[in-house]
């Protein structure tokens, strides 16, 4: 087996995506949900450092790739949790099996 | 403008701030166990016994020269009844020579004590007077609190001391009793003598 | 490089490190200047707290404590030995790692801004790229710990008040950074030790007497205001201390813990005072310059220390002097008069920057006068705005004079 | 500046791993959040560790600064009765399927990079300073980040928005 660095990361990365994926897919909190997410989204920036890092890329555009995924993934933290809290607000709940009804 | 309350306010702090190196005004703290505050003279705390005995007598002095007579009014004036006196049995003469009873036992407890003052207003012997110790902290209240006749008579040199225009006050009103008293029996002796006089020889007419 | 006493402290490094083999000099002298920082700022905390408790009783005709060692300079450690002596009191629903370890999170996510502090003109620990960034990532870590400490103690008063504590720090964190921002645009660089050179007297006096501080222009005053505000707020002391509030809300978030962790948790809150104020100086005071060339012989370390006193002193003396704010008040004040103070104060800096060539008296009286336009206007439309409605305060029955 | 050993980024990876299963796996959704932050810390040393520093600091400011204390605030806001109370999965057959799915993902994730060789690249890149970043946000990504900035400006109005109490019209009824 070669425990090159570069695939060291990538299974690193690989391995937090699905411990993201295995979270969002075994729970029904939407609170819950969204983290997992947010995991996944860190594990694929960790592959831009790591391509990055071993000469793959060019300079300094995976890194802004990552600057602006973080943006975005504050940006969809901020809308997905106040979506939450509207939701919280009508049904008293935020479990995603009491949103499949789209009529408040 | 907008934010010259704060700078007011500031500024207030900081004169407080320099004004307490140089100004006594600003600092006017008391370090109490090295200094001390001087207390007023009518400052009191708890009652004593003034004892009519020189300034330096040992307790049996303090003791035979008490002013008090068991007369009790005190006891049964004391709001939350701290005093308690009991009388003795024999008679001992008085300032003034005559002989009265004196309080075999006098106990206040000054755990209780409030500081009234009633005990003193309404004490005809001028006999029980506010002292003005107040580091009396001790570990337990009994007996420690408990004062008896030992530790409450005080000379009358003491009284003199802590409370000089009300003690010459009374010093004064004494000795003119006392005078007056002696006055009296002087004058009863002098009566005494001429009847006897008179009696020792009949009229000769 | 000659012994004085500017380079005294990396002598004393390089003495102490000749000690061993080369391969281990990197090791010792990381550890030294941890041991380094830990000292000074441990000790300068305590003797922060006994010089708060002695100017605030000079600020309020007191004497402050004066009995344990000569003027009472061993107060700190006559309380670290009380703190240390106190039972440890964890509630029995709390959540025990949470709650053990808010108080480790606060002090070293404190500690560990002090890392980035350029503390002369030799000494700053890791000159990092992005120290500014740093700084902020480190100063992250409160909110984490008074969350954990909050809601670890499994009681609703330290839950709510954790919330508040965490609101009121959000709230500041925005003109704490954008206040950070117009001395970044002047240096052109998040290299703390970069922003401290720009402010060098080697590049002339701002307007012909006052020394090359960020502090002495347009932008610069307002901007160290707003860091000042917002500083004090992010320490959470008085006039912004409600998340604390001892003499209404016994603490808030702190209400559950005792003893030693108290201790740390206030311990955490001077680390981060200290920091912010070496920040503070660092950006708009010149960090370790001296205000004249002339003054230079003094070692640049001895100023920065003479800069953090000022501040620090500055703290003591307005949390002598101002009442706590409500709750209401604090978050208008913070959205809707610093925020956008601190973002106009952002085009009054690009405004200073882009006029930085004009010459000429007529000229440069006109780039003073706008860019003091720039801070003024906005700070009385704002402050009016604020305090529409309010006036002094009028009763019914007493007389109004 | 020298790449640290590959054993610094093993421990890197196994703290990440092992703080991001736990999060995954614990009941207590509190919990979960920490333990989560736990794990963006080491993703920002990881970035560290790839001599990427702006990078960290960024990860450190918007995850643990950021994104958890708004994750924090929307458990705390979305709670009935308390907070530590377990979510449970769906069902036992939910949680198994999530993990088959999950491991099956990561099998063939793991057996593409382990087949794939890396092209022979250009040397380590030098550690770019905070200019170059700048120099090239303001350049060559300027449009990307507007588009960012307006993306983050308007999605924080809209959170906000959607978050604020709706006023009912008649609250009489």
């Amino acid at each position: 087996m070669n425990l090159d660095p570069l695939h060291l990361c990538l299974l690193l990365s690989a391995a937090l995506f699905c411990a993201g994926l295995a979270g969002v897919l075994s729970r029904s909190g939407a609170i819950f949900a969204l983290l997992g997410i947010e995991l996944m989204l860190n594990a694929a920036n960790l592959n831009f450092a790591a391509f990055w890092r071993h000469g793959q890329a060019a300079a300094p555009d995976p890194i802004l790739f990552v600057l602006f995924s973080i943006a975005v993934a504050a940006a969809e933290a901020a809308v997905g949790l106040a979506l939450v809290i509207a939701f919280y607000r009508h049904r008293r709940t935020s479990r995603l099996p009491a949103a499949s009804r789209l009529k408040g | 403008m907008l934010g010259s309350g704060i700078l007011k306010g500031l500024l207030v702090t900081a004169r407080n701030f320099v004004g307490s190196f140089h100004d006594r005004e600003r600092l006017p703290t008391v370090q109490y166990p090295e200094e001390r505050a001087p207390v007023g003279e009518a400052f009191r705390t708890f009652p004593f016994l003034v004892s009519d005995c020189p300034a330096d007598a040992d307790a049996s002095a303090r003791l035979a020269g008490l002013r008090g007579v068991a007369c009790q009014i005190c006891e049964r004036n004391c709001p939350p009844r701290c005093i308690h006196i009991e009388k003795s049995k024999d008679k001992k003469p008085d300032a003034a020579g005559k002989p009265q009873l004196y309080p075999a036992v006098f106990e206040i407890d000054i755990s209780v004590c409030m500081g009234c003052q009633i005990c003193v207003e309404v004490c005809p012997f001028d006999s029980i007077k506010m002292d003005k110790v107040f580091e009396i902290a001790v570990p337990r209240r009994s007996p420690e609190l408990l004062l008896d006749r030992d530790r409450l008579s005080k000379p009358n040199a003491y009284y003199r001391r802590i409370r000089p225009s009300e003690a010459a006050a009374v010093d004064a009103a004494r000795a003119a009793e006392q005078a007056a008293a002696k006055a009296r029996a002087d004058a009863a002796a002098k009566a005494a003598a001429a009847r006897q006089a008179a009696a020792a020889t009949p009229p000769a007419a | 490089m000659p012994v004085t006493l500017e380079t005294f402290p990396l002598a004393l490094r390089d003495w102490l490190c000749a000690f061993l083999p080369q391969e281990f000099h990197w090791l010792l002298s990381g550890l030294l200047v941890i041991i380094a920082i830990l000292t000074v700022f441990g000790l300068g905390f305590a003797f922060i707290t006994v010089a708060e408790r002695k100017f605030l009783g000079r600020f309020q005709n007191r004497i402050g404590p004066n009995r344990v060692g000569p003027f009472g300079l061993l107060q700190p450690f006559a309380d670290a030995v009380k703190a240390l002596t106190k039972e440890d009191i964890v509630p029995a629903t709390a959540d025990k790692l949470p709650h053990f370890l808010a108080p480790c999170v606060i002090v070293s996510g404190a500690l560990l801004c002090f890392a980035v502090l350029p503390y002369g003109r030799h000494l700053v620990p890791a000159d990092l790229d992005a120290g500014l960034l740093y700084f902020f990532a480190a100063g992250a870590f409160t909110e984490l710990a008074v969350f954990m400490a909050g809601w670890s103690s499994h009681n609703k008063f330290s839950l709510l008040a954790g919330i508040r504590a965490l609101a009121q720090l959000v709230s500041y964190e925005l003109p704490l950074l954008l206040a950070t921002l117009p001395a970044v645009m002047a240096a052109r660089s998040l290299n703390l030790q970069t922003i401290v050179g720009s402010q060098s007297p080697a590049a002339g006096l701002k307007a012909g007497f006052l020394p090359n501080w960020h502090l002495f222009s347009p932008w610069g005053a307002a901007g160290f205001l707003i860091f000042l505000i917002a500083a004090i707020a992010e320490s959470n002391r008085s006039p912004f201390d409600l998340p604390e509030g001892e003499s209404e809300i016994i603490a808030g978030h702190l209400t559950e813990y005792s003893g030693f962790k108290y201790a740390l948790f206030f311990m955490g809150e001077y680390f981060g005072l200290i920091a912010l104020s070496g920040f503070c100086a660092t950006l708009f005071l010149g960090g370790w310059q001296a205000p004249y060339a002339a003054l230079e012989v003094i070692p640049s370390w001895v100023w920065f220390g003479l800069k953090v006193a000022a501040l620090i002193f500055t703290f003591i003396w307005i949390r002598a002097t101002f009442l706590r704010l409500r709750m209401d008040q604090l978050m208008r004040f913070s959205w809707k008069f610093l925020l956008p103070l601190a973002l106009i104060n952002l085009g009054t800096a690009a405004f200073w920057l882009l006029t930085a060539h004009w010459q000429g008296a007529w000229w440069i009286a006109l780039r003073w006068f706008a860019a003091a336009a720039l801070v003024i206007a906005p700070y009385s439309i704002l402050g009016r705005r604020l305090f529409r409605g309010l006036g002094a305060r009028t009763y019914e029955y007493a007389p109004n004079n | 500046m020298i790449p640290p050993p590959l054993p610094v980024l093993a421990a890197i990876a196994a703290a990440a791993l092992l703080t991001a299963a736990l999060a995954m796996m614990l009941r207590n959704l509190i919990h979960s959040a920490l333990l989560l932050v736990l794990t963006w810390v080491f993703v920002a040393f990881f970035y560290l560790w790839a001599g990427a520093p702006f990078l960290a600091f960024a990860q450190v400011v918007v995850y643990v600064g950021a994104i958890s204390m708004v994750v924090l605030f929307a458990v705390l806001l979305t709670r009935r009765h308390d907070p530590a109370k377990p979510t449970r999965p769906a069902s036992l057959a939910r949680a198994c399927s999530a993990l088959a799915v999950s491991g099956g993902a990561f099998a063939v994730l793991a057996w593409a990079v382990l087949q794939w060789r890396p092209v022979p690249g250009n040397p380590p890149p030098a550690e770019p300073s905070v200019a170059t970043l700048g120099a090239a946000l303001a350049g060559p990504q300027l449009h990307a980040l507007l588009i960012t900035g307006v993306i983050l400006t308007a999605t924080l109005i809209g959170a906000a928005l959607i978050a604020s109490p709706v006023e009912k019209p008649d609250s009489s009824q």
